[in-house]
């Protein structure tokens, strides 16, 4: 299957993404620059992180506007799966393809470092592969990943079980300390109501390889992998 | 003619300077000359009191693929590949500024590495601050390590190892020295420099403002009353553009229509034009009405001796300017042609049509003046290196002094730093910080390379022969302690006012330790920087020399860590110790001394003990190695229990020392080429025979395991505290003076 | 002219800076200070004929731009002298 | 009471955020704005007397903490009536 990595001016974990579909998973894989206005034919999206436009004025508040959205718009629409990393999860927010919006950190720093994060949601195309309940250790690396949305939102958030992502303990329980930045409900990831666009602060392409500290965030791309090649999910062309 | 005497003095220039100035051109310099030379005659840029000095430096090796000259050194790292790295300071503008004065030096050696054709993939940093207790130096140790962080993480380059000291005299002058490595291939290693007639010379980046235009040189007859609110010294960074730049460069180098490219740093478009002129044989032409400029009514001058941040000079193959262009065009970059090259080896510098410079591009590079300053031993050094044992009174508890030493700030985690630097983007990062040197893998290859930055100032201070031989020792021995071979090196020397003396006096010592040591273990020194006049009200900071190494790991899957692996392995310590406080950290910590002789060093056996590393990690003999520096034995020891959930007990050899205080000496002395080391009980026999072969004393001393950490000395006990007692106190430390948090973006 | 848009994070929203910087204000003793919101202070230069004109596009430029709705509401001020406001304390 | 402290780069200090976000606003259409400075801003709410209290307390927490005055200035608005003022300050 085909991935197409979009490119954002400011990207910077572009190229993770692409090593670890292309040299990690051995799949095919393209770099989209934003400017594109088609995704080449992919099976798959994803907006990596980085600091899109410098994260000037806010996180993805200007690659939203990038020609390159149309089509990730589109393609989401039409059920493909799209994944949004750190910055790409800012973007979809930003541009109104996940609901909800990032604060700062509450401790106001930048952070990095590994967090567990447990699988909640196994019925989205990047989480096929997981066991319900599984925990991942998985690094952050951001200053403004504090999940924020309205009380309304989130109730239809947890209730529409669009919650794919939380931060734990390392054995699963959902504490305060456990939450690396203040995100409400301990919210790590999230999906569309298609549940084909997902979103996540925590970064599975940096945790690909052991000799690079965990492989557990294989299994989110390898998920994507799975849910194309069985037909599950594909945008309708 | 008689100059103008404050117009002099507001250039930096001396009457004698100026007299050659005008033998040089043969007539009185205008304006904007005198501003050129007063920047290129600069200490900072003409390097006039330490060149004699440092021609010392061994630069030339097997593997050397660039020396000092250009904008980063490079050495050949297999497989057709180059690491090109440098290190620089920014150290007064963070002083100032520190948000933006360390984002900046960040940006600076960034696209001293890109210049060179690689791309940067690794970053690390070297402190030193005042004590902590002083609010305003945690804003200006905060506001370092957000600027650090804010332009490393976005323009996404892992910041993977460092280091941070802290002494008063660090106070009104902190030390940021930032290191960067890129890797290129090797037969594509791009220089900064300018030829062929009529090729044209390109700005590209973010427009010129007033910025950083040097105080010194700011008053004359143009300026008036609102020069201060006009002409802030403090350069704000701007990491995207950086980023953009960077990309947009790289891919412009691929295509070879580029002649010579070089960014504008110290010195801006004055420096970029005539060093790249200088290099070439050739000379430049520019009009600086074509400059892009952000601010309005700009001068000559002015635009001339701007610091303006991330810009960049091309010069581009004539009939091929149009790819050039494209390339930029594409990441909405605007490239603008200012001028070309020519064949007379001047600097022209027109505006609007007008010469408003025209000097001999050598007058400005190889001709600057340099000088064999005075030299004379301080006055403090004879009775700074005594060191009575008696004089510290009675030998306090082993087990108290430990507690004392692992909140130390210098000794204490910096995870509360390194936790705001992105470590691990480009997915290279095998060793993250806090467990040993950096150690990134070059993609596409079995290998790796390991990063270390080391200096302690004050064993300059006591020895500058010795301390600056310790530092190169513990860069290197850093390095081969997760497994690399170190292969180049490269420094950055911040000292005091090189007018006086003493001072002098302690930079040449310096640089005649660094080359001892280099030459003695084999690692060519293939660039550096030179940071003076780091004081205030004429007191200097302790003279601090980093060095950073660069270590090849043929496999990096062999590498290891400083942290213990596994429940039963025997601890070796290689190396032996001996009664050596002076300088320690304990003296610091606990007698407020900075006092005695440095711990000495035997650089064939340093060189022995590296190798054994090396050989040991690459047959997987052993499971772990950390060294022993600040805090000594006691808290190596510990370092190796942190974050592994492990203990250890052991028994040191015992250390001769007057008044009692060999225990002390053993735990806390800071002996160099020492390693501690653990193994799988079956290999303890074959490392110990690898060590035998070297010559390395080793001994076993010790088990990993249990819950606590246990230090006996010759049989005696010394220090039984529960581990986890003793990490929550040194990971703590730090983060409670930042409480609660100040830090305000 | 000149068009003044302050955004600030609604009511309902945790400021982590403001907070922050609310602690910090009491670590320096300013026990008085019970409370502490960061926003953002945008100054645009417009090239507008009128008032009405430049309130429009700044109020298109909020909307689209400058502050997100999902968080964040904002207030426009136009200063038709087109003088420099904040800069102008010390 | 409150007290609303708008914090801006110098106007010789390069902006790089006010820059970019300029570009966007000119790639969205809004050529006619010729230039963007970004700022901060500070509501405080305070518990002071008088607006003179007010003001000198919220002028040392600018000279203190908001504002960095190597690279920035402030300017002071007083609000006593404690609700979001809309139009000039006092
Ligand atoms: N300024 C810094 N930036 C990044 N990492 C740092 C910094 N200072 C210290 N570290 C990390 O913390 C660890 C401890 O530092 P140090 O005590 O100097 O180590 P060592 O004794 O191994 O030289 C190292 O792994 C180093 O990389
Ligand atoms: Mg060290």
């Amino acid at each position: 299957m085909k991935f197409a990595v979009v490119v954002f001016p400011g990207s910077n974990c572009d190229h993770d993404a692409y090593h670890a579909v292309k040299h990690v998973l051995g799949q095919d894989a393209a770099f989209v620059w934003h400017k594109e206005t088609s995704l080449g034919g992919a099976d798959a999206v994803i907006l990596p992180g980085g600091f899109a436009h410098g994260d000037y004025l806010r996180t993805g508040a200007i690659a939203r506007f990038s020609p390159v959205m149309q089509a990730v718009r589109r393609f989401a629409a039409a059920g493909g799966p799209v994944l949004g990393i750190c910055n790409g999860f800012q973007v979809l927010l930003e541009a109104g393809l996940l609901p909800g919006a990032m604060l700062r950190n509450r401790s106001v720093q930048f952070q990095c470092e590994h967090v567990y994060v447990r699988v909640e949601q196994t019925d989205t195309p990047f989480t096929l592969a997981c066991r319900q309940g599984q925990i991942l250790r998985i690094p952050i690396a951001h200053g403004e990943g504090n999940y924020y949305a309205e009380p309304a939102v989130l109730e239809q958030l947890e209730r529409n079980r669009q919650v794919v992502f939380r931060y734990t303990t390392v054995a699963g329980a959902v504490t305060d300390d456990s939450n690396p930045n203040g995100s409400i409900n301990n919210i790590a990831g999230i999906c569309s109501e298609g549940r084909n666009v997902v979103g996540l602060m925590p970064h599975p392409e940096r945790a690909c390889e052991l000799p690079l500290g965990s492989a557990d965030g294989l299994v989110v791309l390898e998920s994507v992998v799975k849910a194309v090649t069985q037909g599950a999910v594909a945008a309708t062309r | 003619m008689t100059p103008d005497p404050l117009l002099l003095q507001q250039h930096g220039l001396t009457r004698g300077e100026y007299q050659r100035i005008l033998e040089m051109l043969g007539r009185e310099p205008t304006l904007t000359e005198l501003g050129i030379f007063s920047v290129m005659w600069s200490e900072h840029c003409s390097y006039k009191s330490s060149r004699v000095h440092l021609r010392k430096l061994p630069t030339t090796g097997r593997r050397v693929l660039q020396g000092p000259g250009e904008n980063a050194g490079a050495v050949d790292i297999g497989d057709g590949l180059a690491a090109v790295f440098k290190i620089e300071s920014h150290n007064h503008p963070s002083f100032i500024e520190p948000y933006q004065g360390a984002a900046t030096g960040v940006g600076g050696i960034i696209r001293d590495i890109f210049t060179m054709g690689a791309r940067p993939i690794a970053l690390l940093n070297s402190l030193r601050f005042g004590s902590l207790d002083d609010p305003h130096v945690r804003r200006t140790f905060a506001g370092v390590v957000a600027g650090i962080a804010g332009y490393g993480n976005s323009i996404g380059i892992p910041t993977v190892g460092g280091e941070i000291g802290f002494d008063e005299s660090y106070t009104g002058n902190p030390l940021v020295n930032v290191f960067c490595l890129g890797i290129a291939r090797a037969d594509e290693i791009v220089k900064a420099s300018a030829s062929g007639e009529g090729n044209p010379v390109y700005y590209v980046g973010a427009r010129t403002g007033r910025d950083g235009i040097h105080g010194a040189t700011m008053a004359s007859a143009e300026f008036d009353d609102k020069s201060a609110e006009k002409r802030p010294a403090v350069q704000v960074g701007d990491p995207f553009m950086e980023k953009l730049l960077l990309e947009a460069c790289l891919e412009v180098m691929k295509t070879g229509a580029l002649v010579g490219i070089q960014d504008m740093g110290a010195a801006g478009l004055t420096c970029s034009t005539c060093e790249m002129g200088a290099r070439g044989g050739a000379g430049v032409a520019i009009d600086v009405s074509l400059v892009p400029q952000r601010e309005t009514g700009m001068t000559p001058y002015e635009i001339m001796l701007s610091e303006s941040q991330e810009r960049m000079l091309l010069v581009v193959t004539r009939g091929r300017e149009q790819e050039v262009e494209r390339v930029f065009e594409k990441w909405d970059l605007h490239a603008v042609r200012i001028g070309e090259v020519t064949t007379d080896n001047r600097l022209r510098v027109q505006h609007h049509g007008e010469v408003v410079a025209d000097i001999p591009t050598a007058a400005l590079t190889d001709e600057a003046p340099l000088y064999e300053r005075p030299m004379a031993e301080p006055a403090y050094l004879a009775d700074a290196r005594q060191l009575s044992m008696q004089s510290l009174g009675r030998p306090g508890r082993p087990q108290e002094i430990f507690g004392r030493l692992l909140a130390s700030p210098a000794i204490a985690s910096k995870q509360w730093v390194y936790r705001q630097y992105d470590h691990m983007v480009r997915t290279n990062t095998l060793v993250v910080p806090g467990m040993g040197a950096g150690v990134v893998r070059v993609k596409g290859t079995q290998r790796a390379l390991a990063l270390s930055v080391d200096g302690n100032g004050r064993f300059v201070y006591l020895d500058p022969f010795l301390g600056a031989q310790l530092a190169v020792a513990e860069a290197a021995r850093n390095v081969a302690c997760v497994g690399g071979q170190p292969i180049g090196a490269t420094n950055c020397l911040n000292f005091g006012n090189p007018e006086r003396p003493e001072i002098m006096w302690q930079f040449a010592r310096t640089v005649e330790g660094i080359s001892a040591a280099c030459r003695a273990l084999d690692i060519p020194i293939t660039g550096g920087n030179v940071s003076l006049y780091n004081e205030t009200d004429g007191r200097a900071v302790l003279p601090t020399p980093v060095l950073g190494v660069v270590g090849l790991i043929e496999e990096a899957s062999r590498i290891v860590r400083r942290a213990f692996t596994s429940q039963g392995d025997a601890i070796v310590l290689l190396g032996t110790g001996a009664a050596e406080l002076g300088g320690s950290e304990y003296l610091k910590v606990v007698h407020g001394l900075v006092r005695g002789v440095p711990p000495a060093l035997d650089l064939a056996r340093e060189a022995a003990l590296q190798r054994l590393l090396v050989a040991a990690i690459s047959r997987a003999v052993i499971r772990s190695a950390h060294d022993c520096a600040d805090g000594g034995f006691a808290v190596a020891l510990a370092e190796c229990c942190f974050g592994t959930g492990l203990g250890a007990a052991v028994d040191l050899p015992p250390v001769e020392a007057d008044a009692g205080f060999g225990p002390i000496a053993a735990l806390f002395g800071e002996s160099a080429s020492r390693v501690i080391v653990s193994v799988e009980p079956q290999r303890t026999a074959d490392l110990l025979a690898l060590a035998a072969d070297e010559g390395v004393p080793a001994g076993v001393i010790g088990t990993v395991g249990g819950e606590r950490v246990r230090m006996r000395v010759a049989g005696s006990g010394a220090i039984d505290e529960p581990l986890a007692d003793a990490e929550r106190i040194w990971s703590q430390a730090i983060g409670r003076y930042f409480e609660p948090q100040r830090a305000i973006a | 002219m000149r068009a003044r848009v302050f955004v600030t994070l609604k009511p309902s929203v945790f400021d982590p800076q403001g907070t922050t910087v609310a602690e910090a204000l009491h670590t320096l003793g300013y026990s008085s200070v019970a409370d502490v919101r960061q926003g953002k202070y945008f100054e645009l230069t417009l090239d507008a004929n009128t008032p009405e004109e430049a309130r429009r596009i700044a109020t298109e430029a909020a909307d689209k731009l400058l502050a997100n709705p999902v968080i964040e509401s904002y207030r426009i001020e136009i200063d038709a002298a087109g003088a420099p406001a904040a800069g102008a304390g010390r």
